[in-house]
């Protein structure tokens, strides 16, 4: 009992119950009549389409910046990228990676600026950061209006200028890292592994970074600035390259998402993008200044999970549709647990 | 007046987990006296006036040995609150003041003068609106008792530091029955003119039957106010008498004097040492409650310098605003070039390392493996335990060499931990501490500062620390700046002992003089006098 | 924060930075209203409507400050909590100004449970109360969607074949008020110069300024002025802090669930998954705009506040349609500067923050420097 | 302890005070969709036919004229109303005036009907079937 108590203690009571809740709903499927192959074919497809999303909370987290609430900028500059990539009609894979080389420097930009800003105000980061974000993308609203974009499958028809809210990229590179390779096992389950090689490959390098020098010193800003400085480290320059960072991998994050997805979504979509992959990082057992990548990993499988599961099982269990309400109070629930936990460890 | 004192204390003891820190004190005061407290910082003053006051700190670690009598009724006071219900008022260092709120405001804080209202029965007290008027006229009334002028309707945050001063005694004094006032360095933070008019507010309170518990390192204060002193040291009483008849000397002897037998010399007396490495030129330093004011001193090379001084007399913003943590001017020279100040990186690009006295605070990354602590500074700063990877595209950090190096320390410093992996949080205190040596040794400076090296780590840990850093100075000629509270440390292990106060220098001892000296210099009984003592 | 300096003469640079928020919209509206070629008759019915509507939801964000707790994004609680009202009193067919006040009554119990709960937990979260409440907004929102979608109707029960969806339970997308719409606007009728006063409003919400002035006089407001400025000073004289700050959400949870009241009857209907949400972040975004920071916020900076952000608000589209012929592109500027207001004025506050305690640390360094 | 204890006192009678206050706005406030009705109605074993045009008030509000097999609804505030149908004839003369005040409740239906009215049933407010 005191070990299990010990181990429940350390993972944190809402990560055990949600562990054992995707379980269930695993185990129960079958018995429901909802196809395990297909769920987690749908997961797995998922867990691709936010693995980078997820990821990009981990450099912010690193330095001391807390939860990247800010996602929604990171988010613009992909959008910028693959509608430029469109634009200009290039398909396949020269499209989605004409679409990464245009959103990168978008991302480096924005964050860079975004980084600036953030260190003129720490300790009120995270609040900030929501309402850069919701700004932000309410700016890119009216942008995406008056931007001379002219590929007619993007306008508005009748207008010819304007882009739409949601626009196709199937003709263009939809799917392009899905197929990649995808290995079809059933007929309801294939797993699609380019995208999950990308998604490997981002985390590769995100690991590579936190172990150069630089990567260093950014763990060590945000575990205890004060130590930092005394080792002679520029903590608002580290800072700013980890939101240039988490911006940057938001930028990419939303093409790999748009690929897999099938649709751009304009205007109004980014605008709570930030929510899923803050509380599925948290899930995965990350703090407010704490992150790992199996955090990332472990964190998006679960919320994923149970975002596809619950849909399918509880509907066929319940005969009603409650996973709008779940995913909102797990997701929600479980930002506000880590908000108010690390606090508890501060004062002391 | 009745001859019945209003406190006394009978046998009063304590001990910390089996560490005794105040033993058998007697004393008692009567109404209308003014006693001064003197004693060096850890001597068991304010462990004195926490068992006073109830502190719940002190019943979780057991309560205390000894009867306290209030009014010749034995009290055992549950808090600060109730000891206030009691009629015991406290002053304390740091001031505790709403800014936004007028001096009256601040006076009655949490005991205003409320209307009556029918809401009472149906939302409780505090539903009752205050009453502007009555608050003002008492505060008007606290602020003349103590024979100040502050206009109660002043902002606390648009007040100088002297009338917050007096706003907190005001408080104090408000209090319906307050009959004992403990005053912890009230003039610590008042220019001459403001101390003198604070002493003379305590004598008016004494007069009117107010008794006076005074806590101050200005022995002339104590001299000029009180009725009765005494000393505390080490946790015991050891001097105590008439004001009056009190000798500076005395005091300052009593206060540092060790009754363990004489010093363990560093038995290197007579070391020859080389030309200036550092010279501080008027240094000043924002270091909130270790003000460094002014500063000239020169530093020779491959001495052990101790700096000693009380807390807060600014003996640890050396070494901070050195290594650029805290806001600081003036001139510091390293072996003939100048230090930018307020950058880390001069500092320890030039080949200075500091071991800080905040251990877990600024000293280490408690959630990071021990190796990566020892490296960090090296590492970050001299691109050490780095590999190019790709043609130098990428510096990896280099594990191998973290492991050997943290082997290396964990062997030569007996580092008590299982692996070079392990997270320094799980350290005992004294472990962390040698990491944190560690970490400055391997930048091998040439200049080391090392800040309470022995603070909160257990005795047998303290000598092996102590060792190391004598041992580290013989073998590689480095530098150290030691700064410490507890003299006999520094005076174990300093070729010189530099005493700081009030943010000034108040003169450099060799290790072997006088203790009285020394405590003269701790008490800036001598102040205008240190070229001489210096000599 | 005065209009003066320490010397006492005038500061313009420093009146212009305290009240630069409100001095940007004065100018953007001065702008926008010739392009938008609304007459001043519609406008001013126009701001009339909207001070009435929101004045209250505005004013109930004060205490919070006053405790130094922020901007309480959690008062999209005391929203759920009159919108449960409102449902239920529509189901009972509850008519009038005695329907209003019976979901006010209805409300209040519900609203004063969730800012306990609110309280308690952004007692937990100092330091970050408002990013905290914020979530706990989102998070509450979905134990609403789970009472009002699943529970109305199956355990709470609703009769009204117009409230509930199709399938048996839960409450339907929106809900018509048509039964108390107005009942207060218009309780008393008085039209100046063809222009509609809704006197009735106007006067509760009179009612209520008077309130937070007097409440500021009690002892509970000095405590929380107290615990608003300095927590640790104000535990350290005996004041339950904690208690104090929970008691100043509960208020503000209780009113924003009458603001949200009254709010509904004067637009007629309710929007059942939506009107909430969009409660809290209207209503700080004019605050803000009024002049109003995190840390302090007056009755002016209310009502000022409520009639720059609306006038904004009503002339946008139009004067967007006229300017570039898109009238969906001042849709979009205005949540543009909803949230921008929002950001701007956190930035500045924290700003501003760091800014005065490195001043604070400066003069601790005395006269020698 | 007695200031404590009046306190108590004085909250627990004010929720109560509230909780009636709340009773009694329901019972001010509640209103009523009424379906006037001007049918044949069979009611027992009793049948009453709707014969001529009627006009029909509740509570003295805007008149309404009701032609043979004519329904429309009234909407009431309250539980106590005082009806007045008069019944017309061609040349829209008044005929006769019934004046009937009545109370409502929760289970007494919402359909009234004035033939059962004028032809003088008792159970003239009936219950539609589901």
């Amino acid at each position: 009992m005191g070990k299990l108590g010990s181990f429940v203690d350390h993972v944190g009571w809402p990560r055990v119950i949600i562990a054992v809740f995707l379980l269930l709903l695993f185990v129960a499927a079958p018995f429901v009549e909802v196809r395990l192959d297909a769920s987690i074919g749908d997961t797995l497809v998922r867990f691709g389409m936010n693995g980078v999303l997820v990821l990009a909370m981990v450099p912010m987290i690193q330095s001391g910046c807390g939860l990247n609430f800010g996602l929604p900028l990171g988010i613009i500059a992909g959008l910028l990228g693959a509608v430029t990539s469109l634009e200009l009609n290039l398909t396949g894979l020269a499209g989605f990676a004409a679409a990464l080389a245009i959103a990168v420097p978008f991302g480096l930009l924005f964050g860079w600026a975004y980084g600036r800003l953030l260190n003129k105000v720490k300790g009120g980061e995270m609040m900030i950061a929501t309402y850069v974000g919701f700004s932000s993308v309410a700016f890119m609203c009216m942008m995406w209006l008056l931007l001379p974009y002219r590929n007619p499958t993007m306008v508005w028809g009748y207008a010819g200028k304007g882009l739409r809210t949601t626009i196709s990229v199937q003709e263009y590179w939809g799917g392009v890292l899905s197929d990649l390779l995808g290995i079809r096992v059933t007929d309801f389950l294939s797993v699609p592994t380019g995208m999950l090689l990308f998604v490997g490959l981002m985390c590769l390098l995100v690991w590579a970074f936190f172990h150069t020098k630089t990567g260093t010193a950014m763990t060590a800003v945000g575990t205890n600035p004060d130590f930092a400085r005394a080792s002679g480290i520029d903590i608002d320059r580290m800072r700013t390259l980890s939101v240039m960072m988490s911006t940057t991998l938001g930028a990419v994050g939303i093409i790999v998402y748009q690929q897999s997805f099938g649709f751009i979504q304009l205007y109004m979509g980014p605008f709570f993008m930030a929510f899923p992959s803050v509380a599925a990082i948290l899930i995965g057992g990350a703090s407010v200044h704490k992150a790992t990548l199996t955090n990332v990993l472990i964190g998006t499988f679960l919320f994923q999970g149970i975002l596809t599961m619950t849909p399918s099982v509880i509907n066929s269990m319940l005969q009603t549709d409650m996973s709008e309400v779940i995913r909102i109070i797990v997701s929600n629930g479980m930002i506000l647990y880590a908000l108010t936990r690390v606090t508890r460890v501060n004062s002391k | 007046m009745t001859t019945e004192p209003l406190l006394s204390m009978e046998g009063v003891g304590k001990a910390f987990y089996g560490n005794r820190v105040l033993r058998d004190v007697n004393f008692s005061l009567a109404p209308g006296e003014i006693l001064g407290l003197v004693g060096e910082n850890g001597a068991g003053k304010s462990t004195l006036m926490n068992i006073l006051f109830g502190m719940p700190v002190i019943a979780e670690t057991g309560g205390y040995e000894g009867t306290i009598r209030f009014q010749g009724r034995p009290v055992s006071f549950s808090g600060p609150l109730d000891a206030l219900d009691a009629g015991i008022g406290m002053v304390h260092q740091e001031f505790s003041l709403i800014p936004g709120f007028s001096a009256a405001e601040n006076i009655v804080l949490n005991r205003e003068s409320l209307k009556s209202s029918l809401l009472v029965e149906v939302f409780g007290e505090r539903i009752r609106p205050v009453d502007r008027g009555e608050i003002f006229r008492r505060g008007k009334g606290a602020i003349e008792k103590l024979g100040v002028s502050i206009g109660p309707d002043m902002l606390v945050s648009e007040m100088p530091v002297g009338h917050k001063q007096f706003t907190e005694i005001a408080r104090e004094i408000e209090k319906a029955d307050t009959k004992l006032l403990v005053l912890d360095e009230p003039t610590a933070v008042l220019t001459e003119s403001e101390a003198a008019i604070l002493l003379e507010s305590m004598r008016r309170l004494a007069s009117e039957g107010i008794s006076i518990i005074f806590i101050s390192h200005r022995l002339q204060e104590i001299i000029d106010v009180c009725d009765r002193y005494i000393v505390l040291r080490d946790g015991e009483v050891v001097k105590e008498g008439e004001a009056k008849t009190a000798d500076l000397r005395d005091i300052a002897r009593a206060m540092v004097g060790r009754s363990v037998a004489a010093v363990e010399s560093s038995g290197d007396e007579g070391r020859a040492f080389g030309e200036p490495i550092l010279s501080l030129d008027r240094l000043w330093v924002d270091m909130p409650g270790e003000t460094v004011r002014e500063i000239t001193l020169d530093v020779r090379r491959g001495e052990i310098l101790g700096i000693g001084g009380l807390a807060g007399q600014g003996k640890l913003g050396i070494a901070n605003g050195i290594m650029g943590l805290f806001p600081a001017g003036g001139t510091v020279t390293f072996e003939g070039c100048p230090i930018t100040l307020n950058d880390p990186r001069s500092a320890l690009s030039s080949g200075i390392a500091f071991v800080s006295e905040d251990r877990r605070g600024v000293g280490l990354l408690l959630e990071e493996p021990i190796k990566l602590n020892i490296a960090f500074t090296a590492l970050q700063m001299q691109n050490r335990f780095l590999k190019k990877r790709f043609g130098g595209l990428l510096t990896w950090r280099d594990e191998d060499a973290l492991d050997e190096l943290a082997r290396e320390y964990i062997e030569s410093l007996a580092i008590r931990c299982v692996s070079g992996d392990q997270k320094a949080q799980e350290l005992s205190g004294g472990n962390q501490q040698k990491v944190c040596l560690a970490k400055a040794f391997a930048v091998r400076p040439k200049l080391l500062f090392v800040s309470e090296p022995t603070r909160g780590i257990d005795v047998g840990a303290k000598k092996l620390v102590l060792d190391t850093i004598r041992r580290h100075n013989r073998e590689y000629g480095t530098t150290i700046l030691m700064t410490s509270s507890e003299l006999e440390e520094l005076r174990s292990v300093c070729d010189r002992i530099a005493i700081v106060q009030e943010g000034r220098l108040a003169g450099i001892l060799p290790p072997q003089a006088d203790r009285a000296e020394f405590g003269l210099l701790l008490l800036g009984a001598t102040r205008g006098t240190t070229g001489e003592v210096a000599s | 924060m005065k209009k003066t300096g320490l010397d006492g003469t005038f500061r313009l640079d420093r009146f212009l930075l305290t009240n630069l928020v409100p001095l940007l919209f004065i100018g953007l509206s001065a702008v926008a209203i010739p392009i938008s070629q609304f007459s001043g008759a519609y406008l001013v019915q126009e701001m009339m409507i909207r001070l009435a509507r929101n004045s209250f939801l505005v004013l109930s964000l004060l205490i919070p400050i006053i405790a130094g707790m922020g901007l309480n994004f959690g008062m999209v609680l005391g929203a759920m909590a009159g919108q449960i009202g409102l449902i239920l009193i529509t189901d009972w067919m509850i008519l009038g100004l005695p329907g209003l006040t019976l979901a006010a009554l209805i409300a209040t119990p519900i609203a004063m449970v969730l800012g306990w709960m609110c309280g308690a937990i952004l007692n937990r979260a100092k330091g970050r109360e408002m990013v905290t409440s914020y979530i706990l907004g989102f998070f509450i929102n979905g134990l609403y969607q789970l009472v009002v979608l699943y529970g109305f109707g199956k355990v709470v029960p609703i009769k009204s074949a117009d409230l509930v969806l199709s399938r048996g339970f839960g409450v339907r997308n929106a809900v018509n008020l048509l039964g108390i719409r107005n009942c207060l606007d218009n309780l008393i009728p008085l039209s100046i110069q063809g222009i509609r006063v809704p006197l009735g409003t106007f006067l509760v919400i009179g009612l209520f300024c008077l309130f937070i002035v007097w409440f500021r006089r009690t002892k509970l407001g000095q405590d929380m002025r107290a615990v608003g400025q300095d927590m640790d000073v104000a535990r350290s004289a005996g004041i339950p802090v904690e208690r104090t700050r929970i008691v100043s959400i509960v208020i503000s949870t209780v009113l924003a669930a009458y603001g949200q009241i009254i709010f509904l009857q004067n637009i007629g209907t309710m929007n059942t998954y939506n009107s909430h949400e969009q409660a809290g972040m209207f209503a700080i975004a004019a605050l803000l705009v009024g002049g109003a920071s995190v840390a302090r916020a007056t009755l002016p900076n209310v009502f000022v506040g409520v009639i720059l952000f609306h006038l904004m608000f009503v002339v946008s589209p139009m004067a967007g349609k006229y300017l570039i012929g898109e009238a969906q592109l001042g849709e979009y500027f205005r949540v543009f500067v909803s949230y921008g207001i929002i950001a701007v004025s956190l930035v500045l506050y924290e700003w501003r923050r760091a800014r005065d305690r490195a001043y604070a640390r400066r003069s601790l360094r005395g006269g020698e420097v | 302890m007695t200031a404590m204890r009046r306190r108590r006192v004085v909250q627990a009678s004010l929720v109560l005070l509230l909780v009636l206050f709340g009773f009694w706005l329901y019972h001010i406030g509640k209103g009523f969709d009424l379906l006037v009705d001007n049918k044949t109605i069979t009611i027992g074993d009793a049948t009453y036919r709707a014969t001529a045009t009627v006009r029909v008030s509740i509570d003295g509000s805007e008149p309404l004229v009701l032609t043979k097999r004519g329904r429309d609804v009234i909407s009431v505030v309250g539980y106590d109303h005082v009806i007045r149908v008069e019944e017309l004839d061609m040349d829209d003369e008044v005929i006769r005036t019934v004046e009937k005040s009545f109370t409502l409740d929760r289970h007494s239906g919402d359909l009234l009907s004035l033939p059962a009215l004028l032809g003088g049933e008792e159970n003239w407010i009936v219950l539609r079937e589901p």
